[in-house]
C-alpha cells in the first residue's frame, strides 16, 4: 500500500526524528533489565519478542498483563521469570508444570481479573495513584485471610476496600501498574516508532501508555507518511516507544487482525503444549523450536523448510472478506475571514 | 427431534433457546460463546452479543465458518459494530451499566448462584490451581442478569464455592447490596441436567435465593439431578421437561464447532 | 462511497434492529426533559441540535462540557439553561452578557478544567464514584473559601482532596459525571445509531458513553455494512444511543473532520458574537437566525439564498490533501486444526 | 534585522527561539501556538507539538497555510502522527509525565510564575469574569517545564494572582511539593520587553523561585520593565540584549498569522 500521492507530493516536517527501528535482540538487549516487569497480553501477542528475551536469558521477571498467553507462560518455564500478576493464566487451564509450581510456592503470584489489570495499567499510564471499582465485591478476593497465600508478593499494595467520599458506595481501589517493558505486537509502524493497530485490542492499549520501555514489533515498517495519514489508527506515537522492530509474523503462531489468522495446525505440530506441562517437555520444545534459532525469522524460515511455504500462507489473510474504505482527514485551504454578500 | 446427541449438545441448545430475545450481552469463554452464537443464529437475532476483548455487537455472516474460539478469537472482528478494547468492553459497557445479561461458566457453582474459576480447596494451600476468573468476576458483579452455562457434576455443584470468583446472590437475600453490589436478575443457569431458576423476586433482595430446578432434560428424573447435585436440590412444583435438540439446531451446533473445540467428544 | 462489495455479497444478521434514526425535533421533544444536564462540548460541535433545544424552548437546563463552545452559552441566552459546570467558556473570554450574569449570580456556574470534565465523564461512563487526580493541587480552585460563590451549586460534591491509601499521595477526587443528555456531530452512522467519528474528539469520547441519552447528529447515514467493514472507527454502538439525526451541515458554522471547516466568513456574516454580547444582540440574532426556521436544513437553504451554493461549498473538504487508504480486518476461511507435514 | 515589527511579533520570535530544541510540548491557547509554530518550522523541527484536544506530534507542511487556531482547529487533524481524545492527551501523555514542557498565555501573572485565567478580583465577587483555565491547569500542575508567553503591562504582571488557577511556583520555595505537586523547570517566560528565568536550582525545591530578567527587547532599559512590573523586579547581573526579529522570522510569523488572529493590530 503505498503512501497517498498528495501527502507525498507535499512532504511534511519530520517530527521527534529518532530512529527507534532495530533489531529484536538488540531492542530487547537494551531495554530489559534483569528484574523487570514485563506487560504481555492475550491479543497483540509479541511470541517473537518474547522468544527473543527467552533466548537474551533474562531473569526474575514479572509478568503482567490481564489474561497472560503462553507466551508469557514461556518467560517463566525458561526460566526468565518468577512472578504472574494476571487476571487468568492460559496456561493453568489445565494441570501442568505452572499449575504445580504455583501450588508450591516455586512461582509467585497475584491474582486479579482482566478488567482490574486493565484498569490499573489505566491508572499508570494517566499517572493517578489508583482507581476505583465495584470488581471483587462479594467475592472471596477480599478476604483478608486470602492476602498471604503461597504466591503473595503484594499484600497490602494489592488493593484496598473503601468507600466513596461523595456518596459512601462501597469500592476496591486498585493500585496503578506502571510495567517496566511492555512487549506487543502490532500491524504497521513507521521508523519513529509510531506504531498503528486495529482489531480488538484487550489491555494493550494501556500497556502501551502505562509501561516506561513499550517494545513493539510489528509486520510492516510504513513511511511516516502513510501513518500520518489515518493518525486515528495510531495506538502509540513513536515519542513514548523505546523501540520498534520489523517483524513480520512476529505474533505467529497468534494471529493478528487483517494478517494472519492463528496457526492452530502449527499449534499441535509445534506442540505449545509442550511448553508448560513439565520441565522435561519444556527443555525438549525449546531445544527444538527456541535454541535453535537467532531470530525470528530463522524460526518462520524452519517452518517453511518443514512445512512448506503454502501450509505458511494459508493462514494468511489474503484480500479478506472485509477491507475499510479510506476516509479523509482533509482540511480545506481557501478559509476567509470575511464573506461577500 | 434429532436422534443422537450428547448432553452438552443439549446443554448448548437450551442455553440458547433460553436467551434473552434482546439486549446486550457478554458472553464469557467456553461454552457460553457456542451457545450465544446458536442463539444469535437461531433463536434471539437481536442480541447484541459482545466480548470483553473489544469486539461490541458482533454479527455472525449467516455463513459463518465457525464459532469464535476464546474471546480474543480474530473472528470477531469482523462484522461487529464496534471494536475497542476491554476498558470500553468491560468499563463503559459493563461497569456502565449497559449489560443486560452475562453468560458464563465455571468450575464449580453453588446453590446461590456464585462461581469459581481460579482455585479447587483452600486458595492458602491449593488443591488445584485453575486458570483465573479472567473478565468472570465483573461480569458477575455488573451484569444486570446473570446466565450460567455448565455441565452438571457432583463435583461441580457446590453447597459453596470453594473461592467465589463471581459473585451471584453470595449468601442469600441482601448479601450483594450488602457487599456494595446492584441487585441481580432474573438469573438461570443451564446444565447438562437441566434448566434453574433462583428463588428471588427482586434480584436478590428477598427470597431464599436459592437455585430452583424448573425443567430437566427428556426422561430424566429429577432424583437423578440430586445425584450429581452437592446441596439439598429444590425442585419447582411444575418441573418440566425440555424438548430434545432438533435436526436444525444440532446441525448448526456442529457446524459452529467443526474441529470439536467445545464439545469435545468425552469430556462431558 | 458505496460500501465493499464483498460485505454486500455476504451480508450480515442485523443487530439490535432498533431504528434510532428520527427528525430533529422529534428526537429533542422525546430525549431532552426540563431540568435536563446537557453535554455539549468544543469538538464533535452539535450546533444544529443545540438549534433544535433552544427552538423547542427546553427550560432549566444544565450545560455541561470541558470547553463549552457558543452553542452551549446559546444554551442560556436562549432561557433554556441556567447552571454551566466547565473548564471553558469560550463565550466569557470578552466581557458581555454571560460574564454579566455570572458576576451578578444570574447564572449559576461551577468552574472545573477542561480535563477535569473529560476524566468525570470518564468516570460516569465507567460506572465508578469518582476520579482522582493531581489538576488543582497548589491552585485557588481547592480554597475552602471559594466553594461558596456567586455561581456555586455543587458545594461539596464538587470534588474532595484526599490522599491515596497505598503511599499518601495528595490527590483530588472528582465526581463521575453522567449528564442526562449529549448532543454531539459526527461524520456517519448507520441507522440503528451505530456512530463513527475520526479527528481529535475532545472530551466527546467519554460524553457518548456517560451520557444517559445521547444524540447524534451525522453528515451521513450509511448502510450497516460499511460501519462493520470498519468497526474500529465506531465511537460508539447503536445500542448506546438514543437518536442518530440525519443532518448534513449539522456542526456549521463549526467543522468537521474531512468534511468542512470552520466557516470564519459566515460566523463573522452571522454574527455569531452577538450571541452573548447582550440580551438585546440575542434577540436581534435569534429573529435573524433562529427563529424562522423549522430545521436545520431551512437555515442552510436560508445561506445558500443569501450568499449562494459556491460560497458554502468553499469550506467543504473536496478530495482533501489528506486521504487515509483502506485497511483491511478480515480474516482466513481455512483455519485448520492438524497439519500435515 | 527586519524594519519594522511590533512588541507582540517580537514576543512570538523570542518565544520560538527560546523553546527548548526537543521534546514533547503541549500547546495552550493563544499566542503559545502561534510562537510554538514558528518554532517548530524554523528554530526547533524535532519537537513534538500537542495539543490537548488529541493532536499528538502535529508537523505542520512547510506549505502550510496558517497556523492552527485554537486548540480544537481541525487543520491539527492533518499531519499528526496520532489523532485521539482530551484524556489520551492530557492524561496518558501530560498526567502520564511524557509532556517535556508545556506552553501558556493567561490573564495573569505573578512574581513565582503562576498563572491566572479565570477571574480579576475576588472570585467570590468578581470584578470580572474570564474564560477559565481550559487545559491551563493540568499543564501547569503536570508538565516537567513550564514556559509562559504573555503580554506585559503592570495589570497583567501581579505581585499575587488574584486567583492560581495554574501553579507554577505557588508562594515559594518547597510549595510544589508541600501541595503534591512534582518539582518543574527550569521554568522561562517571554513577554513583550524580555525573556524571565526563576531563581531556582532545582525546580523549586531551593533558591527564591521568583522571576529574575534575564534578556530585554532591543533598547529597551531593565528600569522600563520595572514600571509594567507589579512586583520588586529582580534583574541579572549579566542582562542581555535580544536580538530583533530577522526578515525570515517575521515573514513567517505574519504568514502564519493571515487574518491578524493572533497578532490583532493594536491589542497588545
Amino acid at each position: 500500500m503505498p503512501p497517498r500521492a498528495c501527502l507525498a507530493r507535499c512532504g511534511i516536517i519530520p517530527a521527534v526524528p529518532e530512529i527507534k527501528l532495530m533489531g529484536e535482540n538488540e531492542a530487547i538487549e537494551r531495554f530489559v533489565a534483569d528484574g523487570d516487569s514485563v506487560y504481555t497480553g492475550y491479543t497483540s501477542v509479541a511470541f517473537g519478542l518474547c522468544r527473543a528475551i527467552a533466548r537474551a536469558g533474562k531473569r526474575n521477571l514479572e509478568v503482567v498483563g490481564g489474561s497472560v498467553g503462553i507466551q508469557g507462560t514461556m518467560l517463566v518455564m525458561a526460566g526468565c521469570a518468577d512472578r504472574v500478576r494476571a487476571g487468568y493464566i492460559a496456561s493453568a487451564l489445565r494441570p501442568g508444570a505452572i499449575t504445580a509450581m504455583m501450588e508450591s510456592g516455586e512461582l509467585k503470584y497475584e491474582d486479579y481479573s482482566n478488567q482490574a489489570i486493565a484498569l490499573m495499567l489505566m491508572a499508570g499510564a494517566l499517572g493517578i495513584p489508583f482507581i476505583p471499582t465495584k470488581s471483587f465485591l462479594g467475592t472471596d478476593y477480599l478476604d483478608p485471610k486470602n492476602a498471604h497465600h503461597p504466591g503473595a508478593y503484594l499484600f497490602d499494595q494489592k488493593w484496598r476496600e473503601m468507600e466513596s467520599p461523595f456518596d459512601g458506595q462501597k469500592f476496591v481501589a486498585l493500585p496503578a501498574l506502571k510495567p517496566d517493558v511492555a512487549v506487543l505486537h502490532a500491524q504497521r509502524a513507521d521508523k519513529y516508532g509510531n506504531v498503528q493497530a486495529w482489531g480488538h485490542q484487550g489491555d494493550a492499549k494501556w500497556a502501551y501508555w502505562a509501561a516506561k520501555k513499550p517494545i513493539v514489533s510489528v509486520e510492516e515498517i510504513v513511511d511516516t507518511e502513510m501513518i500520518r495519514a489515518d493518525p486515528g489508527r495510531t495506538i502509540v506515537p513513536g515519542f513514548k516507544v523505546a523501540a520498534v522492530v520489523h517483524m513480520p509474523w512476529g505474533a505467529h503462531p497468534s494471529g493478528l487482525t487483517g494478517y494472519y489468522d492463528f496457526d492452530y495446525g502449527f499449534n499441535a505440530k509445534m506442540g505449545l503444549g509442550r511448553i508448560t506441562r513439565s520441565k522435561e517437555e519444556y527443555a525438549d520444545w525449546a531445544a527444538e523450536w527456541l535454541d535453535p534459532f537467532p531470530d525470528h525469522a530463522a524460526l518462520m524460515a524452519r517452518y517453511v523448510e518443514l512445512y512448506g511455504q503454502d501450509t505458511l500462507d494459508a493462514v494468511r489473510v489474503d484480500a479478506g472478506p472485509v477491507t475499510a474504505d479510506g476516509i479523509s482527514y482533509g482540511h480545506g485551504r481557501n478559509l476567509r475571514f470575511r464573506m461577500d454578500p | 427431534m434429532s436422534g443422537d446427541y450428547t448432553l452438552a449438545e443439549m446443554m448448548c441448545v437450551v442455553g440458547a433457546r433460553e436467551f434473552p430475545k434482546r439486549g446486550v450481552c457478554l458472553l464469557g469463554m467456553g461454552l457460553p460463546v457456542l451457545s450465544g452464537l446458536l442463539a444469535k443464529l437461531m433463536h434471539a437475532p437481536e442480541i447484541a452479543i459482545c466480548t470483553e476483548v473489544g469486539a461490541l455487537d458482533y454479527a455472525p455472516r449467516p455463513d459463518v465458518v465457525r464459532a469464535s474460539i476464546g474471546i480474543h478469537d480474530l473472528i470477531l472482528n469482523d462484522g461487529s459494530a464496534m471494536v475497542t478494547d476491554m476498558v470500553d468492553a468491560l468499563g463503559t459497557l459493563l461497569m456502565g451499566g449497559n449489560v443486560d445479561f452475562g453468560v458464563l461458566q465455571a468450575a464449580q457453582v453453588d446453590k446461590f448462584g456464585n462461581l469459581n474459576t481460579l482455585v479447587l480447596g483452600d486458595y492458602r494451600a491449593p488443591e488445584r490451581r485453575l486458570g483465573g476468573t479472567g473478565g468472570n468476576t465483573e461480569i458477575a458483579c455488573m451484569a444486570k442478569q446473570l446466565i450460567t452455562i455448565m455441565p452438571q457434576e457432583r463435583r461441580r455443584f457446590v453447597e459453596r464455592c470453594d473461592f467465589i470468583t463471581s459473585p451471584s446472590y453470595i449468601d442469600g437475600p441482601g448479601a450483594r447490596r450488602r457487599a456494595g453490589l446492584e441487585p441481580q436478575g432474573p438469573n438461570r443457569m443451564m446444565s447438562t441436567m437441566g434448566v434453574y431458576r433462583f428463588d428471588t423476586p427482586d434480584g436478590g433482595e428477598t427470597g431464599s435465593c436459592e437455585a430452583i430446578l424448573e425443567a430437566v432434560f427428556p426422561g430424566l428424573d429429577p432424583e437423578i439431578v440430586q445425584i450429581e447435585t452437592g446441596w439439598t436440590l429444590r425442585v419447582a412444583d411444575d418441573v418440566r421437561e425440555l424438548e430434545p435438540p432438533t435436526t436444525e439446531e444440532l446441525a448448526l451446533l456442529r457446524r459452529l464447532d467443526p474441529y470439536g473445540f467445545y464439545l469435545v467428544p468425552g469430556r462431558y
